[in-house]
């Protein structure tokens, strides 16, 4: 057996630093809503197939961030932003680039359990249907029964596919939406305080989950609970007043952070 | 873009109101005084028949038009008000869920029944019993008396004072109530002291709105209340209102030049800038309610 | 004791326990490679509880690193912040004992035991390693099973093995006075015993935390012992 | 101290119990007036749902008559003059025949033309007595007053006495108030062609006002970008919203009739008139159940790579459309009970045919409820009374559609 | 110095059980919701100017107890108790006690900030004014500004007395609604999990406020942290489905609490 | 570092911090204390020791208590984690410090040094005894101010007491090789070097502590030098 602490400071180097090929590069990334900056030239690359947790004090600016990778910022009409941010290498705020796909590729979880009300089947046939992926009707079932698998679901509702999608409860329904994002084979999973609608059961078999998808997809976690970050992530970056402050190992970020603000926030000294 | 077109709707059909009263009552004012129509005391419009009649021009002094309107307006208010606020009050604090379920439809049944139904009403049950109840009093009362119509007009009012109101009241977030009771207040004092203030703006909103209404009202009015355009603050004389003068000018065949059919307008006119502005206060009172509680 | 809502924390406590439990084969294991090393003077053999030492050590650190993670992590609570909170001072505990069978192993490599010439003496030796051994048995099954039936016992029969060592030590001495240059291949023995008596020590220090673990208090009157225990000669 | 506490808690204990008592008597008095109205109404009503007429010998065996040429007032007077009337004089047969419907005549020539083998029939026909007459049988008449006072002279009463005595007189539910339009004769008048009326002008106000309300405000709700112009948009919809309604009316007549010169009294421009009304409550209703849809289901969609059309109509508008069908409902109920604005655009002709189309004159319901308040004959105020039951009868169903579709398809988030 | 640790233990026997003269003693106390019931027979003892804590699952009638104790349950119509509970040897629920008074004497705060729309001054000056206790108005200034005092607001706000009580932050809107609880000198406050609704600071300084305060009130307050009655508590009561599992030495409670539920509870083990 | 939000996190913190400190202060007065026997024979002052070594003992208890207390009712992290968690660990250590301090004084206390006869082992002894006080006082001169100036200093100096010891011992040997009658009074002088050592390698593991809070990391190749010291005779 082999010391584990010493490992990781060991291994420091190596992982702390972004790797060399991030699928998730960010450089210089300046938003603004209106005149109002929300966050200030954020460099942060985010390694693929990792659990990535953000974490700071409301209002840093974290959601924002999250909601850059996805462009789901185009929504919002005063939201403007600067920089470059490339998923494998592509730049996504390229003119050329559809939006539309680029959302396809990238699945979003949001605060609030937010399930259409519509059947549970079709709850996860929506993704598919919508980009046209899968036409068959054998194919659609299989799609959709893999995504609740892989969700952890399948065993709990599978006798219930024609219900409404809200008539499960917050940790079920939660669930399904991630079962929705999964459905259209995204390469990366946003994921924005995901738990923090839940109960502590449904929280952990959420995060039992996260841990599972890890193997397959790249995940980026908003948090609000350092506990959670250090339960669910490898990495961890903290944000303050819209600047990324630090980014490493989350057990380095929670056993002896390098930054200051870091450890005044991560210990409860942030006032 | 069609979407962007229709909106605009509801814009151009303010613009069509204003357009359309503005321009006849500037026609109505190059043939009637502006002061006279504001300030004059006699209403008489009947112009003549023939266009060469002497006196052709009646006389279009308003203001026992809006003296009239007020008095009716007072009087439903008088009724509205305190059976609508108690109501609310009796509904939003008192009842229980499953009373209040029931009671609260029911009221609002009040508001349902059209105007022309209050006007019959009035006209035909209200007006005679209170003549004969004044009469037995040894009191002359005609039968369209303000009182009549104000009374009938301020039943129908009754759940727009008390459906709003009530609504404000049950929004007053339940932990004020607890807050008060575990101070030791009663029930009464703690809505007196502290649910009633609280709801105070959304309540002054609900009458206001109420006032509008009844200002606006026509059916009722013209129907339980006379034409005659009498100067007077005693109920129980006839009196008239702008709504009564505006359909009684224009019903039946009009020509579209003579003072008496645009005087109308004018009166029109009038009554939209009243009951616009009676809004814009409402709305502004019961959004600043909103922002205190949301 | 039911299961945590949430599975993994249920792992991470029970890699704690098993590490604390496996530290304790270790450590047992030593102990019965040093009754074998007296018995058989096997040099190899105390080559390999020196070379198992590092093992120890690298399980106390994995067992003491988990427990920081799981205290940051989680928020551990009576039970479990009792097993927790032990497993810190167990670990310690346990590594100590590796440490004193490595330094038995040293002392034994640094000579002969045939050398000191006190077959009775190495025999008692043999003998208080098996009560030692013993007693760490009795109390790390206890702590495998959250039990502490034995602890008390143990805890108790820890001024036996004290009186055993009083008595080797003053045979040390009287073989000593009687062969005085046979003295560096005999304090090595009063070395060992005095490790074997520390061994014991740290198994009545386990007993202590198992009892905690289990009861939630301290045994009694603990000090009392301790001080018996420091003024033997 | 204690004891002026003690007085003081005394009082504040009476107090809540007045002030409770204030709450529910003032609850008891509006309902109270809830219920006069009402069964005023109905209890007003009642004899308008029957009828009293005569069963009269129609005897057209002996005559001969020319199929295409028949001149049936003169058969119904030539008959009824078989009774005994005891006249002499034309004054007394006039009066004798005012006795009897002027409706008569349309029924007999209705029952003859379904029935042409009556041609040659004797046969009994139910006349209907005129107002005056069916008032006499249902109330009596108060036979103090002096002879000129009354509505019946002393002679005509003994003619209806002698008819009920005969066992002539027969009571019969009164199906001409649904089957017939409006009439100056009040015992053959009906609300039909008021009805038909208004749900012309109902289906006009629907067909405008809907799709355009629920797509401007689909369009403020979605699409638009908050700046002057939407806010301006939108003070200006709250503000429509309580606009009297007569000054729509007023807009209609400037508008409609003067400007683009459209036919009075027609549904259409009634439905133009209440469709700007209704316009206003739709959007208001329309927003709000938009509203009431949780942003997070727009960003679930979005997230997922829908664009913001198929958001708007995959999403928002099916989960709002029971509360745009209930405000809907509503703002056409509304709509349904107004008489104001359609007075102005001259909704308040006297029309007794049905109206056939949109362009027809006709009145509504509730004009005609007004209309028929105004008449000077007494057996007006029962047809007024029984036309606002079924004003009130309609509205009701009306709204329990609206809540019917609201309990049923409401959503819960 | 002694030890901690071991003195705990120790004076176990003293501590933990029922003081011979509690200031509040239920016995018995069944309570219902029209059918269902919520509290099943407890029997809790509350010592005197002490802080005692209830703990336990969502629903399982902390609130329904707390609200027992000043009757504030009266205020539901389909809520019906048997059962004594006496105040001072006081039975409250006797016919002739006279509710408001007895509310009086029982201050409380709840969940979420609730001062009344009025000024500050007024806020505080609410109770006093309401039981015709102070007249004076120099009298009433007195008061009031020792009840701030005594919630540590007075140095915050001396000057915004006039100000409305919602224009403050949350936490001093707790506070506000603490000292107008004690401006009628109540003996006893209960708080229902004051600090649910407000942030780690706001928190942290009602958490010291309870704990300068129990030298003068006695205090009953329900948390749903472990931690949080950990801290502030001396004496701590786990319910469970309605039931008064267990009732100790808060120390006790967390270190190694008698019962297996409550163990079940406080270490996160409760499905 | 800034304050916490909380005061009474912060007071909660420094009451363990200041435990710790307080443990050390006793212990390096016992230290000092046993230097003075060495060179005095004061039986008075051993009798203080052992006296003092109850007050130690519930210092190390109290700060276990409130670590246990901290733990449940805060959720400390990164700096506060390794305080908290570290000051079980010290606790230990500095007890069994105080242990040292005190089995010395009981050796004292059964015989007379001066039957020793070796006033130059004696002397020795109370150099050595100088040099462990230097270095755990360093140490926690350091962990008072959180820092870690001084640990690697101490840390790499705990050789040359090592070397101090094993020269100490090869005295005794002789010296009971000269003089195997003097057993009894020699035989303690040894346990006192060994005791000595043993507060030396505590004061490294402190300062191990020390780094670990301040730092964050371990002081790296630990084991070697252990098992270096482990052999020397
Ligand atoms: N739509 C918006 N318009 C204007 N400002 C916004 C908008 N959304 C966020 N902001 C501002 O941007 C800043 C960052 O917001 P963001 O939501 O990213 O914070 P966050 O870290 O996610 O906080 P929380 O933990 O509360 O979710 C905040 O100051 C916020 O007020
Ligand atoms: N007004 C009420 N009417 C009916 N049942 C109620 C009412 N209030 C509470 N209950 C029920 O009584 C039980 C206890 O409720 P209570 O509010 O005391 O729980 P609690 O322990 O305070 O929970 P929480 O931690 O969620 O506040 C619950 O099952 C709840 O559903
Ligand atoms: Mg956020
Ligand atoms: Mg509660
Ligand atoms: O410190 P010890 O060597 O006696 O365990």
């Amino acid at each position: 057996m082999v010391d584990s602490m010493n490992k990781n400071i060991e291994t420091n180097g190596v992982r702390s630093s972004i790797s060399d090929n991030p699928l998730i590069d960010c450089q210089d990334v300046d938003v603004y809503y209106g005149d109002k900056q929300a966050l200030y030239s954020v460099c942060l690359g985010i390694n693929e197939k990792e659990v990535t947790s953000l974490i700071g004090p409301s209002g840093c600016g974290k959601s924002t961030f999250l909601r850059c990778l996805n462009r789901m910022n185009d929504v919002i009409d005063t939201c403007s932003i600067t920089g470059c941010i490339k998923i494998n290498g592509e730049d996504i705020y390229d003119p050329n680039i559809d939006v539309v796909e680029l959302r396809s590729r990238i699945g979003m979880v949001f605060q609030k359990p937010n399930p259409f009300p519509k059947s549970v089947f079709d709850n996860v046939a929506y993704g598919p249907r919508l980009h046209g992926r899968i036409i068959e009707k054998a194919d659609m079932s299989n799609k959709v029964e893999e995504s609740l698998v892989r969700a952890g679901l399948w065993d709990e509702i599978k006798d219930r596919l024609n219900e409404p999608g809200t008539s499960l409860s917050g940790g079920q329904q939660q669930r399904l939406c991630i079962a929705r994002a999964i459905a259209v084979d995204p390469q990366i999973i946003l994921m924005d305080e995901p738990c923090s609608a839940l109960d502590p059961i449904a929280t952990a078999k959420i995060e039992e989950l996260i841990d599972e998808l890890k193997a397959k997809y790249t995940i980026v976690i908003v948090t609000h609970s350092m506990q959670q970050a250090a339960r669910v992530s490898q990495r961890t970056a903290f944000f303050h007043l819209g600047s990324l402050i630090e980014v490493g190992d989350t057990e380095n970020i929670f056993r002896s952070p390098e930054n200051e603000q870091t450890e005044a926030y991560v210990t409860g000294r942030y006032g | 873009f069609i979407f962007f077109v229709f909106s605009i709707v509801a814009v151009l059909t303010t613009f069509g109101i204003i357009l359309s009263l503005i321009f006849e009552t500037i026609r109505f004012f190059s043939q009637v005084s502006f002061i006279e129509f504001l300030f004059g005391t006699h209403w008489s419009p009947q112009t003549a028949i023939r266009e060469d009649q002497v006196g052709s021009s009646g006389s279009f002094g308003a203001i026992p038009i809006f003296t009239g309107t007020l008095l009716i307006t007072s009087i439903s208010m008088l009724i509205a008000v305190p059976l609508g606020l108690y109501s609310a009050i009796y509904l939003s604090q008192y009842a229980r869920p499953k009373v209040r379920n029931y009671f609260k439809p029911i009221l609002e049944i009040l508001a349902g029944i059209p105007t022309v139904v209050y006007g019959f009403f009035a006209a035909l049950s209200v007006g005679p019993f209170i003549r004969s109840l004044g009469e037995s009093f040894g009191l002359t009362v005609s039968t369209e008396s303000a009182l009549a119509a104000g009374l009938v007009m301020g039943i129908m009012i009754i759940p727009y004072v008390s459906s709003l109101s009530d609504d404000v009241m049950s929004a007053v977030p339940e932990s004020l109530r607890d807050g008060s009771l575990a101070l030791g207040a009663t029930k009464s004092e703690t809505i007196r002291k502290v649910v009633f203030p609280a709801a105070l703006p959304g309540i002054v909103g609900a009458i206001l709105l109420a006032i509008s209404r009844a200002i606006g009202e026509t059916m009722i009015v013209v129907m339980a209340a006379g034409l005659a355009a009498n100067l007077t603050a005693n109920p129980l004389s006839a009196v008239t209102t702008v709504t009564v003068q505006i359909v009684t000018l224009l019903v039946g065949d009009q020509e579209f030049d003579s003072p008496k059919t645009l005087a109308a307008f004018a009166l029109g006119l009038v009554l939209f800038f009243i009951t616009l502005a009676l809004n814009i206060l409402a709305m502004m009172t019961v959004r600043k309610y909103r922002e205190r509680y949301e | 004791m039911t299961e945590h809502i949430v599975s993994s924390y249920d792992d991470d406590l029970k890699e704690i326990s098993d590490g604390l439990i496996t530290m304790g084969a270790e450590v047992l294991g030593a102990l019965k490679n040093v009754e074998m090393i007296l018995e058989n003077n096997d040099h190899n053999l105390a080559q390999e509880i020196i070379k198992n030492d590092l093992l120890i050590n690298d399980l106390g650190q994995s067992v003491e690193s988990k427990v920081f993670n799981i205290l940051a992590s989680r928020q551990p609570m009576a039970i479990d912040l009792r097993i927790v909170f032990s497993a810190v001072k167990m670990s310690l505990y346990l590594e100590r004992c590796g440490d004193m069978c490595k330094g038995i192993s040293n002392r034994i490599l640094k000579g002969d035991l045939n050398d000191a010439q006190s077959p009775d003496t190495i025999n008692h030796l043999v003998n208080m390693c098996i009560r030692v051994h013993s007693n760490l048995k009795l109390v790390m099954d206890d702590y495998a099973k959250k039990e502490c039936k034995n602890s008390m016992k143990v805890w108790e029969s820890d001024s036996e093995i004290d009186s055993l060592y009083s008595a080797i030590l003053m045979e040390i001495l009287n073989s000593i006075k009687a062969n005085p240059e046979a003295i560096e291949a005999l304090v090595p023995l009063l070395f060992i015993a005095r490790y074997l008596e520390r061994v014991g020590d740290q198994a009545t220090n386990v007993a202590e935390e198992t009892y905690f673990v289990v009861t939630g208090e301290d045994l009694e009157g603990q000090e009392k012992t301790e001080v018996e225990n420091e003024t033997t000669f | 101290m204690n004891k002026t506490i003690r007085q003081l808690t005394l009082k504040r204990q009476f107090a809540e119990k007045r002030f409770k008592f204030y709450g529910q008597a003032s609850l008891f008095l509006a309902l109270i007036m809830l219920v006069v109205i009402i069964s005023s109404m109905t209890y007003r009503s009642i004899p308008a749902f029957t009828n009293y007429g005569l069963n009269l010998n129609i005897n057209l065996s002996q005559n001969n008559i020319d199929k295409d040429n028949i001149n049936y007032r003169r058969l119904i007077r030539e008959n009824i003059f078989l009774l005994d009337s005891g006249c002499e004089d034309r004054k007394c047969r006039r009066e004798f025949s005012r006795l009897f419907s002027s409706g008569a005549a349309y029924e007999l020539k209705d029952s003859l033309e379904n029935d042409p083998s009556l041609l040659k029939k004797d046969f009994r026909k139910f006349i209907l007595f005129s107002d005056d007459a069916d008032l006499f049988y249902k109330f009596g008449i108060d036979k103090n007053l002096p002879e000129n006072e009354r509505r019946l002279s002393d002679r005509e009463i003994s003619w209806l006495s002698d008819f009920q005595e005969a066992g002539l007189v027969e009571k019969r539910f009164s199906t001409n108030f649904f089957t017939n339009g409006d009439s100056r004769e009040p015992e053959i008048a009906g609300v039909l062609g008021a009805v038909v009326g208004s749900l012309y002008t109902i289906l006009i106000t629907l067909i405008i006002s809907f799709p355009i309300g629920v797509l401007s405000a689909i369009y403020l709700e979605s699409f638009a970008k908050k700046n002057r112009l939407t806010d301006f948009i939108e003070v200006n919809i709250n503000n429509l919203a309580a606009v009297p309604s007569i000054v729509f009316g007023l807009l209609g007549l400037a508008l409609f009739i003067n400007f683009f010169g459209m036919p009075r009294s027609a549904p259409l421009v009634g439905g133009c008139v209440l469709s700007l009304m209704t316009l206003p409550v739709i959007i208001i209703a329309t927003r709000a159940s938009l509203q009431a849809v949780p942003p997070s289901i727009r960003e679930a969609a979005l997230a997922m790579g829908a664009s913001e059309m198929q958001v708007v109509f995959q999403h928002l508008f099916p989960a709002a459309l029971p509360g745009i069908l209930t405000g809907t409902i509503i703002g056409l109920a509304r709509a349904f009970g107004e008489s104001a604005p359609l007075l102005l655009i001259g909704m308040v002709a006297f029309v007794v045919d049905i109206p056939g189309s949109v362009t027809d004159p006709a009145t509504a319901l509730p004009v005609q409820v007004y209309l028929w308040a105004d008449s000077p004959e007494r057996a007006f105020v029962a047809k007024t009374s029984a036309a606002t039951l079924v004003l009130i009868f309609l509205l009701i169903v009306i709204n329990l559609a609206a809540v019917i579709l609201r309990k049923k398809y409401q959503l819960k988030w």
